[in-house]
């Protein structure tokens, strides 16, 4: 099984949400995160000086799936997050050594 | 003179005129006639008054510092409205309008203490004295609550309220005493219609020395946080500009012509200010700002203040133009030039302000600039008077706040710890969190 | 009797003193003239008092619950304000303050449900009786949404909603009555002034019933969440303590020197039990909180509310002081030792608080301790009266209310699921969340 | 004619009367006298009225709109109060209420400009004119702030600055003229008391056209984010509420039965069209929402404004009942049938409930039923009047309003480019976040 | 090592922290996510519309422990966070190369 | 390539960004989150009743990173975010199988 960690932008999120449950994925965890990279952030104004912000809002997506899918996930979130502007953001994949659902106690496959 | 006081002499020199005409019939109640138009109408200042302060005020601060400490601005601000209400019953009122005998000129006498024999049916002019105290008592909650703006998100709470007991009593009553109650510069001619000298020169001056003697916060004055909620600065600042309507509005105490203008004039300048600051950030930066075109009319309200009882609508307008463009400047030049971290920019933006507008009152106040005439003195002798009360509140607040402050030092300390001011006052001070808000 | 009752009767009563002077001049309306400045201060009253609920009362409340569950309580609060204001015009008000002809001790009659018979003209003492109707309806308004705090976090819609229109027919009417609208308890001379009794010893009452009928919120008392936005507090009792300008002020039903006293010694009292609560705090957790010096404030203001018309400043002192120590006790006596999750404080605060002010009043209003002295009973006898008052007051609410939540059970059940208490009323009930910030 | 200038034409008649009766005695000043009553409820009204833009209004879109746009609301709000005041002071009041000479049926003239003329002691009818001004420009404030709802989140700021000045002077400032200022409507008798048309159909109108100029939020209609804010909604609805305390019943011009009968019917309507939007919601989704019940009574609010000096209170349970049922329709209508993205429903709560509330004024006014009876035309030709009222204003506001939009897409576009609307106004136009919580 | 990522449900935080505590667990990190799953979001309505929420509130514990403890971890995990209703959440369990105490620069089992 | 998290002290992040700038980090991800350890957490007061909060702010940092320069990137975290009080946290270092950059497409190193 692979742990996939994928930063993209904030509203990408619906369209690769429905990429992905369109591929047959069936659970997913999101979360808010601040990400610092090629794309610059914006300035600030506050009583005559200027801030510039370093980090811009990003979404957080990661979703553990079988080893079978782990390429066109990849594949389906490259292509469902992507304007092809600056800042569109990255996909990682881990190796994931066990997964348990908790309200079942199934392992595996079977839990994701 | 200022209005305020002219107005409270009003029935008294109507009462002289009269008695001429028909002395039999106003011989005995002319002069102490309770008006219940204006009863209402202050009644009803006191409440916009106090609004200013709570929530207003707070709020306007509170959105201006990091969200951890958020909840000890407003706690400042709660508590100072407390503790003045208490003082200002104990003594502070009588010590600033009640009668100071031979030393008259410098404070007033403690008879008024507790309001010793004001009962329900004393008067003060023409509305119930109570009336007037409570009124005059939302200013002095006021004006050390703007003193918060300069040592917030780094003092202890201990020298706080330290800090309030003593500059209430030693700087705002003797001050108010000196403009209103019988002192020696409203005896000067000193014109001061709701608090250009009284309030906003005395917060102004004293948040610099405060500021200066806390010290800067961390990473000041580049690395420092922006507001953490603008909106919450909005929400304050339109609570202090619809107060505001009572305060100047009020320092007519008076439902009439005079009450009107002074709001006119009060909003006018608001208004433009904030117009004028919008268009600078909009010119230098791109982008105007929601806390500058709010900061913009509290400048323009600050202005105003100590004239809106004697300027014109046109008046009104170069007020605020004036008041943005000063006031703007001044902030940069505290900030970068002086490098004092007041914080929220209470003397670039009262201070400087209040000043400002207690030196145009002298012009725009004559009736060549369109202004309602009311000073006996040239254009120039009025600014020198003017001149006079600006030098006197600024120096006298500057060294008794100083003195305040080594004391403080001296007794408790002023500045938390560094752990402390990181972590922020909300939870270290108070124990709180201002949003749990999953 | 109320000064409010008192106001009202004494047009009569100097009409009829007039009468012997020059009856030819007073003979028609003297008894019956509208007077403005009484009608500019109660609209504006009216304003205030409304202010107080919408949205002061809900923001206090929102503030103290989880985030989960703040839109619930403004929910609640707002769905409040409305159906009571309907009832108030179909019937609320005439049976509360309309002639019961042979039932008048215990309630008034029908004759002016939908406001018969009260058009444009109708006075009411100086006023528009359409005016004493308004301001009436903010008190009946804002008593049932106090009961709010009892129920929150756990309750169903539908249940608060058969709830205040149950409670409010069957307690607040009746109870107005008897106090303020002619009924027996007014006329026995039951001295409450702005509503220590009407008010906050029904909700208090109400509160503590309720709490018990419906049980505590799961964790209860240990594991409960703290306040999820304090600030919501601070800006809900802000507006409360403005609000509270009309409600004890309006209640002098004129603009006048008694309204300034009014506000003079309930402003005295709320930001005296603010400090004393905030220096409780301090003494014991070496933290003063946000949220216990505006508890402290409103617990001031309860306290003072039946006494706002009879008592000085210095009494005013003396009710601040006492609010803080009871109601600070009472909180963690009802919470602890009686384990009765009133979430919100309902009774500890006002209950207790305004039947403290209610007791108090007897002694405190003699001129002997600075009061105005406006009974004519001696004190024993005053505070006998105000006694009975109370147990009659706290025992037919009791009674009612208990009555009121088996009926509810039985209709439609008071509490939701477990699930919905868990994930929160905001979404569970109403289909909204609070901040959807990012 | 609305009871607006009935009133300030009352003292004229009255003065006429009296002086048949006892000429000598008023032959010099009864029309022209202060009275410091009304006064002191017209300063109050018009800080109620200037509360319900800042803060009530931009809380109540604020709250309404994604997250990344709350301050941009905020700030449009703020910006129009301020443009407008400066403009109404330089030639907008003038031109509403000072006298056209030969054209005065289209447009009033430049003789008040900068309130030229207009000192301390001018009246207009019992009250200072610079009150009559301020109260009247804290409704030319609203309505432009009012169609900030149509253009939410997608606006380029400059186009807000540009419409403002622009619409104000050429659709508000006419409209004005004519209901409200000696202009044709007003002379054929149309009855709009505190705005219906003059606030209300104009700005509804001219949301929908800038709407559909402007074209829709990304993923409009069905992919709209929901409120991001609910309890803001819910402060802004509660400050929008009392402050038509002032809208409506200020619109008296007087402190008496008229002005209380005013609120009364104001408040019953809000009340009654809150509860009939919550039970409607109640009975199609199961779930009662805040955002719905306080969109109710807003609705009940701009119904009820035309007529809320004419109808009696069970009138105004009708006009209630009637808003919540047209405006929810008229919700679901707009968007989902038009798809109009009028984003924050400005013509479906404030036109259809203002040109609803000026039709229904013809006859629930008339005294058969329950109305005060004011109009001397048979209901049905009441009924004609109003209609033309409303055909004309809303026309001539759509092409107007139609014009300005063009223009100002030719001179500086209308709409952000999709990436700023995307990431939020409030940093890519303001440079500023709205929460900084951590 | 492992680390062990696991999605619970957001009031089943405080039985699951004692419950670990009870394990000898010394340190966890916490964030509040976003879950999409089998269970299903709730309605919400504005205006006359109602509006479908995909996401539902989850929270999220890291932690990263020896490889002795590993299945207890995961047991008790499993255990605590159970209500046995739908979306009671996952555990996910992750190889842990490497770990540092950033106070003293210790590592390994000694960071933990 | 590592995936490295980092959990530091809120107000070490500026430092922390910098300093991993230095070294020449061009991305990194960053997250609110609750930390649960040795520190302890505050008193919160409520109405004349204590309440202990156990959970303490903390900011989590994510980085994927090219082998070479884990160790750098390891040492510059820990000096970096170093305080020496109790509560400075911790660094995991994790495997990383793949990394990819949306907007190109890239993998490997250069995605990074
Ligand atoms: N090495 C990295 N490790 C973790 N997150 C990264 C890394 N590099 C970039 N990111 C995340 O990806 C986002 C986009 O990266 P950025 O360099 O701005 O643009 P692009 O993805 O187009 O190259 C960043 O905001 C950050 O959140
Ligand atoms: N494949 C997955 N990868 C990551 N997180 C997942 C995955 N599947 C489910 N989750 C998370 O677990 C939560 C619960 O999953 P759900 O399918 O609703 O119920 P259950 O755990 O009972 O099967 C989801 O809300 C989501 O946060
Ligand atoms: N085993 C762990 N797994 C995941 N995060 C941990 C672990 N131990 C500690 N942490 C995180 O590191 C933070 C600091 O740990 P703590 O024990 O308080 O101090 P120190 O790092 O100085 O030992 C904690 O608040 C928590 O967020």
């Amino acid at each position: 099984m692979k742990y996939i960690i994928a930063i993209i932008k904030p509203f990408m999120l619906d369209p690769v949400r429905e990429a992905l449950t369109d591929l047959g994925v069936q659970g997913m965890t999101v979360s808010e995160v601040k990400g610092f990279g090629r794309q610059k952030g914006h300035t600030e104004i506050y009583r005559g000086a200027e801030y510039s912000i370093d980090f811009l809002p990003k979404t957080k997506i990661e979703l553990a799936v079988a080893d079978e899918i782990e390429d066109r996930v990849v594949e389906t979130l490259q292509k469902a997050a992507r304007t092809e502007k600056i800042g569109d953001g990255k996909v990682f994949v881990l190796d994931l050594k066990e997964a348990v659902r908790i309200r079942t106690g199934e392992t595996g496959g079977e839990a994701l | 003179m200022s209005l305020g006081a002219f107005k409270r002499l009003l029935p008294a020199t109507l009462f002289g005129v009269l008695c001429l005409i028909a002395p039999e019939a106003f011989a005995q109640t002319a002069a102490a006639k309770l008006d219940g138009a204006n009863t209402a109408w202050i009644l009803t200042s006191t409440a916009l008054v106090l609004l200013m302060t709570l929530p207003g005020l707070a709020l306007f601060y509170g959105g201006l510092v990091r969200a951890q400490n958020v909840l000890s601005v407003l706690m400042h601000c709660f508590a100072i409205a407390c503790i003045v209400s208490v003082l200002w019953l104990v003594a502070g009122y009588s010590l600033a309008f009640g009668d100071g005998g031979s030393v008259n000129k410098w404070i007033g006498g403690l008879s008024k203490a507790f309001l010793g024999g004001v009962g329900t049916g004393a008067l003060s002019g023409t509305l119930p004295e109570t009336v007037f105290f409570m009124f005059q008592m939302t200013f002095a909650i006021i004006t050390p609550a703007l003193v918060v703006g300069a040592y917030v998100e780094r003092i202890k709470f201990g020298a706080v309220v330290l800090f309030t007991v003593l500059w209430l009593m030693l700087v705002y009553v003797p001050v108010a005493h000196w403009v209103w109650g019988g002192g020696w510069l409203g005896a000067m001619g000193v014109q001061d219609f709701a608090g250009g000298l009284v309030v906003h020169v005395t917060c102004g001056t004293a948040a610099f020395i405060v500021a200066r003697e806390l010290g800067p916060r961390r990473g000041f004055p580049r690395e420092v946080q922006p507001p953490h909620a603008p909106g919450l600065v909005m929400m304050g600042a339109a609570m202090l500009w619809v107060g505001w309507y009572g305060f100047n509005g009020g320092s007519a105490l008076a439902a009439d012509g005079a009450a009107g203008m002074a709001i006119t004039v009060t909003h006018i300048s608001a208004a433009t200010a904030a117009v004028t600051w919008m268009t600078i950030e909009w010119t230098r930066h791109g982008k105007p700002t929601l806390v500058g075109i709010t900061t913009g009319a509290i400048a323009g309200l600050a202005t105003i203040t100590p004239a809106s009882g004697f300027v014109g609508p046109v008046g009104a307008i170069v007020f605020g133009i004036v008041a943005a463009l000063i006031c703007y400047g001044a902030v940069g030049l505290v900030k970068f030039k002086l490098k004092v971290d007041d914080s929220l920019d209470v003397l670039a933006v009262h201070g400087v302000g209040g000043a400002t507008g207690t030196l145009l009152t002298a012009v725009f106040g004559a009736t060549a600039f369109g202004g309602l005439g009311l000073s006996k003195l040239s254009i120039a002798g009025q600014l020198g008077v003017q001149a006079i009360g600006v030098v006197a509140v600024l120096g006298f607040t500057a060294v008794v706040t100083l003195i305040i402050c080594k004391v403080i030092k001296a007794v408790c300390g002023l500045r938390v710890e560094d752990e402390v001011e990181i972590e922020g006052l909300d939870i270290r001070s108070h124990g709180e969190r201002a949003y749990l808000i999953r």
